[in-house]
C-alpha cells in the first residue's frame, strides 16, 4: 500500500493548496493536523497565516473528526466583527460526511467552510496496537509498505497495516469527502477508487448470528470498563446537544452511575441517536480512555439505516436522514401480527 | 530487620497469607489495561507494568460510592450507613506517584470544615505496598514536582524490583508490622541495598520531562487573563479524559438512586469533572465556566496555583496520565511549555 | 350482587407471570382496548396500560426505561399506518421503533421483550389476539432480569 | 356568572394531596374486584389522603362525594378509579371545575374496560391490574400541573360531504339557523340513492315526490354553496378551524354559456352504460345523470368521450359552450364542523356464484328493480324480464344477499332495508299484476319500523306474496325460457319446494363505500369493524367521531332507512350547531412546549411535525432553536418522540408524568 510515500505526496499537496486558499483569501483560516508529541497521535491545529502551512501533515493517525470544531465554532473561527470566518477543513472522507450531516442538520453551513479533501486509507486502530504492545512504552511509529511498524526500547514490532486499521476504515467506501453541489471541492490527490467494494457487511454477520445471551455477554464485557467520562459523547462531531439525555433531570431518565445497566443503557441510546448520523470516522472508539470497541455498534447502525432505508449519511446535504422522514411503505415485518 | 528479599516466586505465598487479613487489592489486567482490582488469585497479579490505566485512587475513590442506603416501611424512611468501612485493605504494588496521590487526596478530604468520613476511613484501613519505578515513561515527569521514581512518601512497604527478587522495605509502622508477619522472607543483603539505590539513580537520569514549577505557579498567579488560554484550549474537545485518569482529581457528583421496584434506594457519589460543562452550571441557568477555554484553564490552575496556595503543594504527582490519554494530543507539557513562554516572552520585553 | 363474586387472594407456587407495559395511543389503540372490554373479550391479566397521545409521541427513553425498571415486556401500539388521527405519527414512530427494535436485538435484547403492533379502535378482537400474543411470547423469555442492580 | 365562576380556583401548588375514588360501576368493577380492598390500597400510596368507594361516581351523588372533599380541602388532586377516561373523563373534569379544582388536575384509572371487563373470568388477575392501574394514575396525578382551557373561535360555517337525503336535510336545518354550508356532492347531481327509489316504505309515497322539492329548496338556499361533481381535496386543521380544500372537476361545459337545450346529448355518438340506471339503460358521453338532477348541469365523461368534436360545433351547440380543455378549480374555504354523509354502495352480488347475478340474464339485484319500477325509470315503471323485454308472470326475491354473512369475508350485519323494500317491491308489482306469483325467501322477516310490521302483515295477508322461510342453496337457468328454477327448502313446512320465476331479485346488501378509506385517512376518523364509520359512543354520541367538530350521518355510519338517515341529519345539524352556535369551542391545552436550554436546533422536530408547528427561532440566549406554534400544534408528540435532548415536551403527556408511571412498575 506504499502509505508513507502517498501520505508525502498528500502532505505536500495539502500544503500546497492551504498555501494558496489562505494567500487568495478564500479562506480565512484552516483547521488541520500536525504532528503529535506522542509516537501514536497527531493533534488538530489551526493556522491563519501562510508561515504556519508547513505544520500540517497528513498521516494515518489523523483520527480526530476535526467537524468537531465547528459545531459549535471554536473562538478562532468566529471573528468579532467579521462573524463567521471561512474555515478550511483538512477533510478525509468521514470528516467531509460529517460536515455535509451536520449541514442536513441546520448546524452548518456549507457556504463558510472550505472542504480540502483528503483521499483517506484508513487510520490506525492505536488502541489495539497498544494493548499488544502491551506493558511496554511505544517510542516511534512509522508506516513503511504494508506495515506499521513500531518501536520502543527494546522491541520492535510490526504490524500488517491492513490488519490493524481501524474497523470502521476496513470497509469504508467513502474514502474522500463526498463532493457535492453545495461544498467546493478541492481535493488533495487522488485515491484508489474504492465504489467497487461490495459491503455486505460480513464483518459483524458473526456477531449477529449470536444469541441473544451471547451478545449481551460480549457487550457488558465491552462495555464493562467504561468509565462514563463521556470522551466517545464529545469527540463525536454529532453529539452536539446543549444537554445530553445523561445528563438530563426533570425526570432523570437513567442512572449515572458506572454500574453496567447503566453503562449499557447510555451507549445503547447514544447509538440509537447515532442511527442514519453515524458517518463512521470511529473517532468514539479511538479516543476512549479505556479503549472500548465502539466499531461494532456503528457498523450494526450503518446496515440498519442502509437496508431498511437505503440511506448513508453524509452524502447529501438535501437529502432528509431517515429519523426525520418517513414513508407509508416502510418495512415493517418487525410488527406483531395475528397468526 | 527492616529490609527483606521477597522472591518474584513467593508472591503467590505472600497473597495467600495476606488476603486472610486484608482486602488485598492490586495490579492485573482487565481487557488490556492494567487496573487496581480485589484480587481473588494470586495468578491475576500483574507487578511487571508501566502504570494502571485508572490509578489506585479507585480504591480508595472509586468511581461509584454508595454513601447511605434508605429504605421505605410504610411511610417512614430508614436510613443505613455503610457497615463496610472497617474493612482493611491492602493496595498492593503502587507506583510512588499514585502513593503520593494518596497524600493529596488526604489534604482534601480532611481540610477544612467537612471531614469525608468514608474517605478517610477508608484511607486509615488501608496499608499502601510501593513498588519504585525502574523505567519511567517519557511521560512521566514526577521529578518535577518533588517526587522520585523511588519515592517512599505515602507508602507503609515499598518494593524494589531488582530482577528475580524484589527489595522489601517497611516504611511506616504499620509496613513494620506487615512486614514482621511475613516471617519467612528472607533477609535483605547490603548488595541488594545498593541495586536498589542504582536502580533508582538510573531511573532518576532517563526523566526528559522536566518543569520548572514554582516558575509555573507563579506564571500562573499573574496570567488569569492571558490571551494564551484561547490558544491552549483550542484543540481541547472536553472530553475529560484527562481528569478522569488523575490521580489526584477529587470532584464527585451526589445523586439519589431510586429503587421504587423494592421500596428503597441509596445516595451515592460518581466521579464529576470540571471539564463538564454542567459541572458549573447553576439553577438559575447562570454558568460560571461557561467555555473550554475557562474549564481548560481551570483544571491547570487547580493542579498548580490553588492546590499550592490551599495545601502548600502543587496537586499533580506527575504520573503523566493526562499527557499519554489526551485523544487530541492537547498534553500537559505542551501547556505548560506555553504558559511559561509568556514569562519568556515578558522577560524579552524588559531586558529589551 | 355487590359483593365481589370471588373473594381475591393472593395464591402461592402459581406460574410466573409476566408484567408488560403498554403503551397505547390514545385514539386508535386505547379505543381499541375498550372496545375489547365493551365487547368483553378476554385476554391474560398481563398488560398495564398506559394511555399516549400518538405513537409518534413514545420516546425509545420509554421503552429502555420501561426495561430498566423492570417490566418483563414493553407493548406499543398505534394506529394503522395511513389511520394515525395526527397524520403521520404512526410513520415517524414506526422508523424509531424499527431501528430501536434491531438495536436492542443487537445489543443482546431478547427480541420479544419489546413488541410494537398496530390496532385500530375497530379491533377489540385484534387487540385482544396480540395482547395474548405478546403475552405469551414474553411469557416464554422468563423475567426481565439483565437490568436488574447490585445492591 | 354562574356559581363556579366564583369560586377560587385550586391550583395544586402545594405538595399533593391525592383524593382517589374507586367506583363499583355497579357490578361492572364490584362484581369481579373487591373495591374495598382496592381503595385500602390505594391509600397506601405516597401523598394519597382520601379513599373512597362509591357504586356509581359518575351519578350526581358521586360527584358531590368528590366535590365536598375538594370544597373541604383535603384535597388537590382528584384520581377515579373506574371506567375508560374517553368515557367520562369529561365528566368529573367538570366536577372538579364545579368544585374549584382545576381540571387538569383531574387523572383517571381505567380499571373497567381494562380490568374487569377483560378478566372477568381471572378475578385475580383482574385485582392486580386494578391495583397496577390505580398506582400508575397515582403516579401520574402526583405530577399533573394545573392548565389554562384553550379558546378558539368557531368559524360558524359547516362542511357537509355528501348530498343525498342525509347530507341534504343537515345543510337544510343548518341554513334555516343561520349557518353557511358547504354542500360537497362528488356526482354531478344532489339526491344521492334515495333519487333512484320509486316508492317508500311502509307508507308507498312516492320518493321523487317528497325528495325533489328538498333538492330545488338546497339549489334555491342562499346559506348553503351547492359544490357538485365537487371532491373534498384536504382537510387541515381543528375544531373550529379547518381549512378545506375542494376540488371542482371540469364539466368541459361551460356552465354559464350552456342553455340546457340537450342538442349535444342527441348528437353524441358514444352511449355508455348509465350508472343512474345501474345499467338497466344506456347514457351519452355527455349527459345529464336523471331528468330531474340538481343541478341541471351538462357534463362531459371524459372516460368515454373520443373528443370527435361534434358536440362542439356551433351547429350543435349554437352557445359554444363546449371546452375540452377544462380543468379542476380548487377553492380552499375555512370551516368550522364537518358532517360526513357518504352513503353506501349496493352489495354485488356477482361473487355469489350460486344466485347467477352476471351469468342468467333474468337475476337483477333490488336497487336495479327499484329502477325497474320507476315511473321515470329505463321502461317507465312497468317492469319487464331482461331476457325479452316482457311482463315477468313470476318473481321470486331473495333476502339477506351479502348481509348476515357470518363466513369468511361477509357481511356479519343486517342490512336494516332489504326485507321491507322486497315487500314493498313485492306489494307495487303485484298492484299492477294481481295474478303474478310472488315469492320472498326469507331468513326471518325484520320489520321493526313504524308501521313495517303493519305494511308486512297486509302485503302477506292483502296482496297474497308468498313468503317461503328457506335459504335458496343454488338457482338454475331454464335454457328454452332463461327462466329461473329455484329450490330451496321450506323451513316451516319442512319440505322440499322448487318453482320457476320469470324474474329473480336478490336483496343485496348495504356496503360501506368502496372508497371510504379515502375519506378516513382525509379526516382523520375511524372505521368500525363493519367497515361503516365509527361513532364516538355507540350509545350517547351516535353523530360524533373522535374527532372534534365531524360528525357522521346517515349510512356512511350503518345500514337505516331514510327516516332513520334523516333523523341522523338532524342530529349531526344540530351537534354542529350546538358547537357553532357557541361562537368558541374549548380545547384541551395539550401542546407541545420547548425547553429553550435544551434545544440544539437540530431540527429534527420541524421535519417530523405533520402541521407545520415548529418553526426555527432566533434566541438571544441560546440561537436558533425551535418553536412551537401553539395555533398549529395538535400535540401528538411526533416531535418530542424523536427529541434527543429531551427539549419538546407534551403538556398532559409530559415526559415526567410518563416516566413516574413507568417507574410505578412493582
Amino acid at each position: 500500500m506504499g502509505l508513507e510515500t502517498v501520505n508525502k505526496d498528500i502532505e505536500t499537496n495539502l500544503r500546497e493548496i492551504a498555501r494558496g486558499l489562505l494567500k487568495d483569501k478564500k479562506v480565512d483560516v484552516i483547521i488541520g493536523y500536525k504532528k503529535g508529541t506522542l509516537p501514536l497521535l497527531s493533534q488538530p491545529i489551526i493556522i491563519d497565516s501562510e508561515e504556519e502551512v508547513d505544520k500540517l501533515i497528513w498521516n494515518n493517525l489523523c483520527y480526530v473528526n476535526l467537524a468537531k470544531y465547528l459545531v459549535p465554532r471554536v473562538p478562532r473561527f468566529v471573528d468579532s466583527e467579521k462573524g463567521n470566518l471561512k474555515v478550511g477543513v483538512v477533510s478525509k472522507g468521514c470528516v467531509g460526511r460529517a460536515l455535509i450531516h451536520l449541514a442536513s442538520e441546520n448546524k452548518i453551513n456549507l457556504d463558510e467552510i472550505t472542504i480540502i479533501g483528503i483521499p483517506c486509507n484508513g487510520v490506525i486502530n492505536r488502541q489495539r496496537i497498544e494493548m499488544e504492545i502491551g506493558e511496554k512504552e511505544i517510542l516511534e511509529v512509522s508506516v513503511s509498505g504494508d506495515n506499521i511498524i513500531v518501536k520502543g526500547k527494546d522491541f520492535e514490532k510490526e504490524f500488517p497495516f491492513d490488519e490493524y486499521m481501524n474497523d470502521l476504515c476496513k470497509g469504508c467506501k467513502i474514502r474522500k469527502p463526498p463532493l457535492v453541489s453545495k461544498a467546493p471541492d478541492l481535493c488533495v490527490g487522488e485515491c484508489e477508487e474504492y465504489s467497487n467494494i461490495v459491503d455486505d457487511f460480513s464483518d459483524i454477520a458473526e456477531f449477529e448470528a449470536l444469541t441473544p445471551e451471547e451478545k449481551w455477554n460480549q457487550i457488558t464485557e465491552e462495555l464493562s470498563v467504561c468509565t462514563r467520562c463521556y470522551a466517545c459523547r464529545e469527540a463525536c462531531p454529532m453529539c452536539y446537544c446543549n444537554l445530553c439525555f445523561v445528563d438530563q433531570n426533570k425526570p432523570v431518565w437513567f442512572g449515572k452511575t458506572t454500574d453496567l445497566p447503566d453503562v449499557f443503557v447510555y451507549h445503547l441510546i447514544r447509538a440509537m441517536h447515532m442511527a442514519g448520523r453515524c458517518v463512521a470516522c470511529g473517532a468514539c472508539s479511538l479516543v476512549c480512555p479505556m479503549g472500548i470497541d465502539l466499531n461494532k455498534i456503528n457498523r450494526k447502525l450503518e446496515k440498519i439505516v442502509k437496508e431498511r432505508f437505503d440511506f448513508t449519511s453524509g452524502l447529501d446535504p438535501d437529502v432528509l436522514p431517515p429519523m426525520v422522514d418517513f414513508k407509508m411503505d416502510d418495512a415493517q415485518e418487525f410488527m406483531l401480527e395475528e397468526d | 530487620m527492616v529490609e527483606k528479599i521477597l522472591k518474584k516466586d513467593d508472591i503467590g505465598k505472600l497473597y495467600s497469607e495476606l488476603e486472610k487479613e486484608y482486602k488485598f487489592y492490586a495490579p492485573t489486567k482487565v481487557k488490556g489495561n492494567i487496573a487496581f482490582k480485589h484480587i481473588l488469585n494470586a495468578e491475576e497479579i500483574e507487578l511487571d507494568y508501566l502504570n494502571s490505566k485508572v490509578p489506585p485512587k479507585d480504591v480508595l475513590f472509586p468511581q461509584k460510592e454508595t454513601i447511605f442506603e434508605y429504605r421505605y416501611e410504610g411511610k417512614e424512611v430508614i436510613i443505613e450507613e455503610r457497615k463496610d468501612l472497617d474493612d482493611k485493605l491492602l493496595i498492593f504494588g503502587v507506583r510512588p506517584c499514585d502513593a503520593y496521590s494518596f497524600k493529596l487526596l488526604e489534604d482534601f478530604f480532611a481540610s477544612g470544615d467537612f471531614q469525608d468520613d468514608i474517605f478517610l476511613k477508608k484511607r486509615e484501613n488501608a496499608t499502601i505496598i510501593g513498588i519504585g519505578c525502574n523505567s519511567p515513561r517519557q511521560s512521566c515527569f514526577c521529578t518535577s514536582v518533588g517526587g522520585h521514581p523511588f519515592q517512599k512518601e505515602s507508602t507503609d512497604v515499598f518494593l524494589s524490583d531488582l530482577g528475580d527478587t524484589y527489595l522489601v522495605e517497611a516504611i511506616s509502622e504499620k509496613g513494620k508490622e506487615l512486614v514482621k508477619k511475613l516471617s519467612w522472607l528472607a533477609d535483605a543483603k547490603k548488595a541488594d541495598m545498593e541495586k536498589s539505590k542504582e536502580l533508582a539513580k538510573l531511573a532518576e537520569d532517563s526523566f526528559t520531562t522536566k518543569f520548572n514549577f514554582d516558575l509555573v505557579t507563579k506564571v500562573l498567579d499573574e496570567n488569569f487573563e492571558h490571551p494564551v488560554w484561547q490558544e491552549i484550549s483550542e484543540s481541547c474537545i472536553g472530553c475529560s479524559s484527562c481528569t478522569f485518569l488523575c490521580p489526584t482529581c477529587t470532584c464527585f457528583d451526589v445523586i439519589d438512586e431510586n429503587d421504587e421496584y423494592n421500596n428503597r434506594g441509596r445516595r451515592i457519589r460518581i466521579w464529576d469533572t470540571c471539564q463538564s460543562c454542567l459541572y458549573t452550571l447553576e439553577t438559575s441557568g447562570h454558568n460560571p465556566r461557561p467555555a473550554k477555554i475557562q474549564r481548560c484553564r481551570n483544571r491547570i490552575m487547580h493542579k498548580f496555583s490553588y492546590y499550592p496556595s490551599n495545601y502548600d503543594c502543587l496537586g499533580c504527582v506527575g504520573c503523566g496520565r493526562c499527557i499519554t490519554a489526551c485523544p487530541v494530543n492537547n498534553e500537559l507539557r505542551l501547556i505548560i511549555d506555553k504558559i511559561l513562554e509568556i514569562q519568556e516572552k515578558s522577560g524579552e520585553k524588559v531586558s529589551a | 350482587m355487590t359483593e365481589p363474586i370471588v373473594e381475591t387472594k393472593q395464591s402461592e407456587n402459581k406460574e410466573w407471570e409476566p408484567k408488560i407495559i403498554a403503551f397505547l395511543c390514545n385514539w386508535c389503540s386505547y379505543a381499541g382496548a375498550d372496545l375489547a372490554g365493551v365487547s368483553r373479550i378476554q385476554y391474560p391479566p398481563n398488560i398495564r396500560i398506559v394511555r399516549v397521545p400518538c405513537s409518534g409521541r413514545i420516546n425509545a427513553y420509554f421503552i429502555i426505561k420501561s426495561l430498566t425498571d423492570g417490566w418483563d415486556g414493553v407493548l406499543i401500539s398505534g394506529c394503522h399506518p395511513g389511520d394515525c388521527h395526527y397524520i403521520s405519527g404512526n410513520l415517524v414512530a414506526r422508523r424509531r421503533f424499527a431501528i430501536l427494535k434491531e438495536l436492542l436485538e443487537f445489543f443482546g435484547i431478547e427480541p420479544g421483550r419489546v413488541n410494537f403492533m398496530w390496532a385500530s379502535a375497530a379491533e377489540g378482537e385484534r387487540f385482544a389476539v396480540l395482547v395474548r400474543k405478546a403475552t405469551e411470547i414474553v411469557k416464554k423469555l422468563g423475567p426481565n432480569t439483565k437490568f436488574e442492580k447490585k445492591w | 356568572m354562574t356559581e363556579t365562576d366564583k369560586k377560587i380556583e385550586i391550583m395544586g401548588n402545594e405538595k399533593p394531596r391525592i383524593g382517589i375514588y374507586v367506583c363499583h360501576c355497579g357490578v361492572n368493577i364490584g362484581g369481579v374486584v373487591s373495591v374495598p380492598d382496592l381503595v385500602e390500597y390505594a391509600k397506601t400510596l405516597p401523598d394519597v389522603t382520601v379513599g373512597r368507594e362509591y357504586k356509581f361516581f359518575c351519578s350526581d351523588v358521586g360527584q358531590k362525594m368528590i366535590k365536598e372533599d375538594i370544597e373541604a380541602g383535603l384535597i388537590n388532586r382528584v384520581v377515579v378509579a373506574a371506567c375508560s377516561p374517553r368515557m367520562h373523563e369529561p365528566t368529573f373534569r367538570i366536577a372538579c371545575k364545579e368544585a374549584g379544582l382545576n381540571q387538569f388536575l383531574f387523572e383517571m384509572a381505567n380499571i373497567r374496560e381494562h380490568s374487569t371487563w377483560v378478566h372477568m373470568k381471572d378475578t385475580e388477575g383482574a385485582y392486580e391490574v386494578a391495583k397496577d392501574h390505580i398506582r400508575l394514575a397515582i403516579a401520574k396525578a402526583r405530577e399533573l400541573a394545573p392548565l389554562a382551557v384553550q379558546k378558539v373561535k368557531v368559524e360558524p360555517t359547516t362542511l357537509i360531504i355528501g348530498a343525498g337525503i342525509t347530507g341534504m336535510n343537515s345543510a337544510l336545518n343548518l341554513s334555516a339557523a343561520g349557518y353557511k354550508v358547504y354542500l360537497v356532492e362528488r356526482s354531478a347531481t344532489i339526491g344521492g340513492h334515495m333519487a333512484q327509489l320509486d316508492k317508500t316504505f311502509p307508507t308507498m309515497d312516492c320518493s321523487s315526490c317528497i325528495l325533489t322539492p328538498k333538492m330545488s329548496e338546497i339549489s334555491r338556499d342562499k346559506n348553503i354553496e351547492l359544490l357538485t361533481y365537487s371532491e373534498v381535496e384536504e382537510v387541515t386543521g381543528y375544531v373550529g378551524n379547518f381549512e378545506v380544500t375542494i376540488k371542482k372537476k371540469p364539466h368541459y361545459v361551460d356552465q354559464e354559456k350552456c342553455n340546457g337545450c340537450g342538442i349535444c346529448v342527441d348528437s353524441c355518438p358514444i352511449s355508455v352504460g348509465n350508472e343512474f340506471e345501474l345499467g338497466l339503460a344506456t347514457r351519452k358521453a355527455i349527459y345529464v345523470p336523471f331528468p330531474q338532477a340538481v343541478p341541471s348541469e351538462y357534463t362531459i365523461d371524459m372516460d368515454s368521450c373520443v373528443v370527435c368534436g361534434i358536440c362542439a360545433r356551433e351547429s350543435v351547440c349554437e352557445p359554444l359552450a363546449i371546452n375540452y380543455d377544462d380543468k379542476p378549480e380548487y377553492i380552499t374555504v375555512d370551516i368550522g364542523t364537518i358532517i360526513v354523509a357518504t352513503g353506501y354502495d349496493e352489495y354485488d352480488p356477482s361473487g355469489l356464484k350460486q344466485y347467477g347475478y352476471g351469468k342468467y340474464d333474468n337475476v337483477i339485484t333490488g336497487l336495479q328493480m327499484e329502477r325497474l319500477l320507476s315511473s321515470f325509470g329505463p321502461v317507465i315503471g312497468k317492469p319487464v324480464k331482461p331476457s325479452d323485454l316482457k311482463d315477468p308472470h313470476s318473481i321470486a326475491f331473495l333476502q339477506c344477499v351479502g348481509s348476515r354473512n357470518f363466513r369468511e369475508g361477509g357481511n356479519k350485519y343486517c342490512s336494516r332495508v332489504c326485507c321491507m323494500y322486497a315487500t314493498k317491491q313485492a306489494r307495487q308489482y303485484k298492484e299492477k299484476h294481481p295474478e303474478a306469483d310472488i315469492y320472498i325467501f326469507y331468513m326471518d322477516i325484520r320489520a321493526f319500523g313504524k308501521g313495517y310490521e303493519e305494511f308486512y302483515e297486509s302485503a302477506a295477508r292483502d296482496y297474497g306474496i308468498n313468503y317461503v322461510r328457506g335459504r335458496i342453496a343454488e338457482v338454475r337457468e331454464n335454457p328454452l325460457n332463461h327462466n329461473i328454477i329455484i329450490r330451496s327448502e321450506d323451513t316451516l313446512l319442512q319440505q322440499p319446494i322448487e318453482v320457476e320465476v320469470e324474474l329473480f331479485v336478490l336483496s343485496a346488501a348495504i356496503e360501506p363505500r368502496a372508497d371510504s378509506d379515502s375519506i378516513t385517512t382525509l379526516l382523520r376518523i375511524q372505521k368500525s369493524a363493519d367497515g361503516f364509520f365509527l361513532e364516538a359512543h355507540p350509545k350517547l354520541r351516535p353523530v360524533d367521531t373522535l374527532t372534534e367538530g365531524i360528525f357522521i350521518a346517515g349510512v356512511s355510519q350503518g345500514p337505516k332507512d331514510i327516516p332513520d338517515s334523516v333523523a341522523q341529519a338532524k342530529a349531526a345539524a344540530a351537534s354542529a350547531i350546538a358547537l357553532m352556535a357557541k361562537g368558541e369551542v374549548e380545547i384541551e391545552p395539550f401542546f407541545a412546549v420547548i425547553h429553550a436550554d435544551r434545544c440544539s436546533g437540530c431540527g429534527m422536530c420541524i421535519e417530523n411535525c405533520a402541521y407545520g408547528a415548529i418553526e426555527y427561532v432566533d434566541d438571544r440566549r441560546f440561537g436558533t432553536i425551535a418553536s412551537v406554534n401553539v395555533a398549529l400544534c395538535k400535540g401528538c408528540g411526533a416531535c418530542s418522540g424523536n427529541c434527543r435532548s429531551s427539549a419538546i415536551d407534551i403538556i398532559g403527556f409530559s415526559s415526567e408524568q410518563l416516566h413516574s408511571m413507568i417507574t410505578k412498575r412493582q
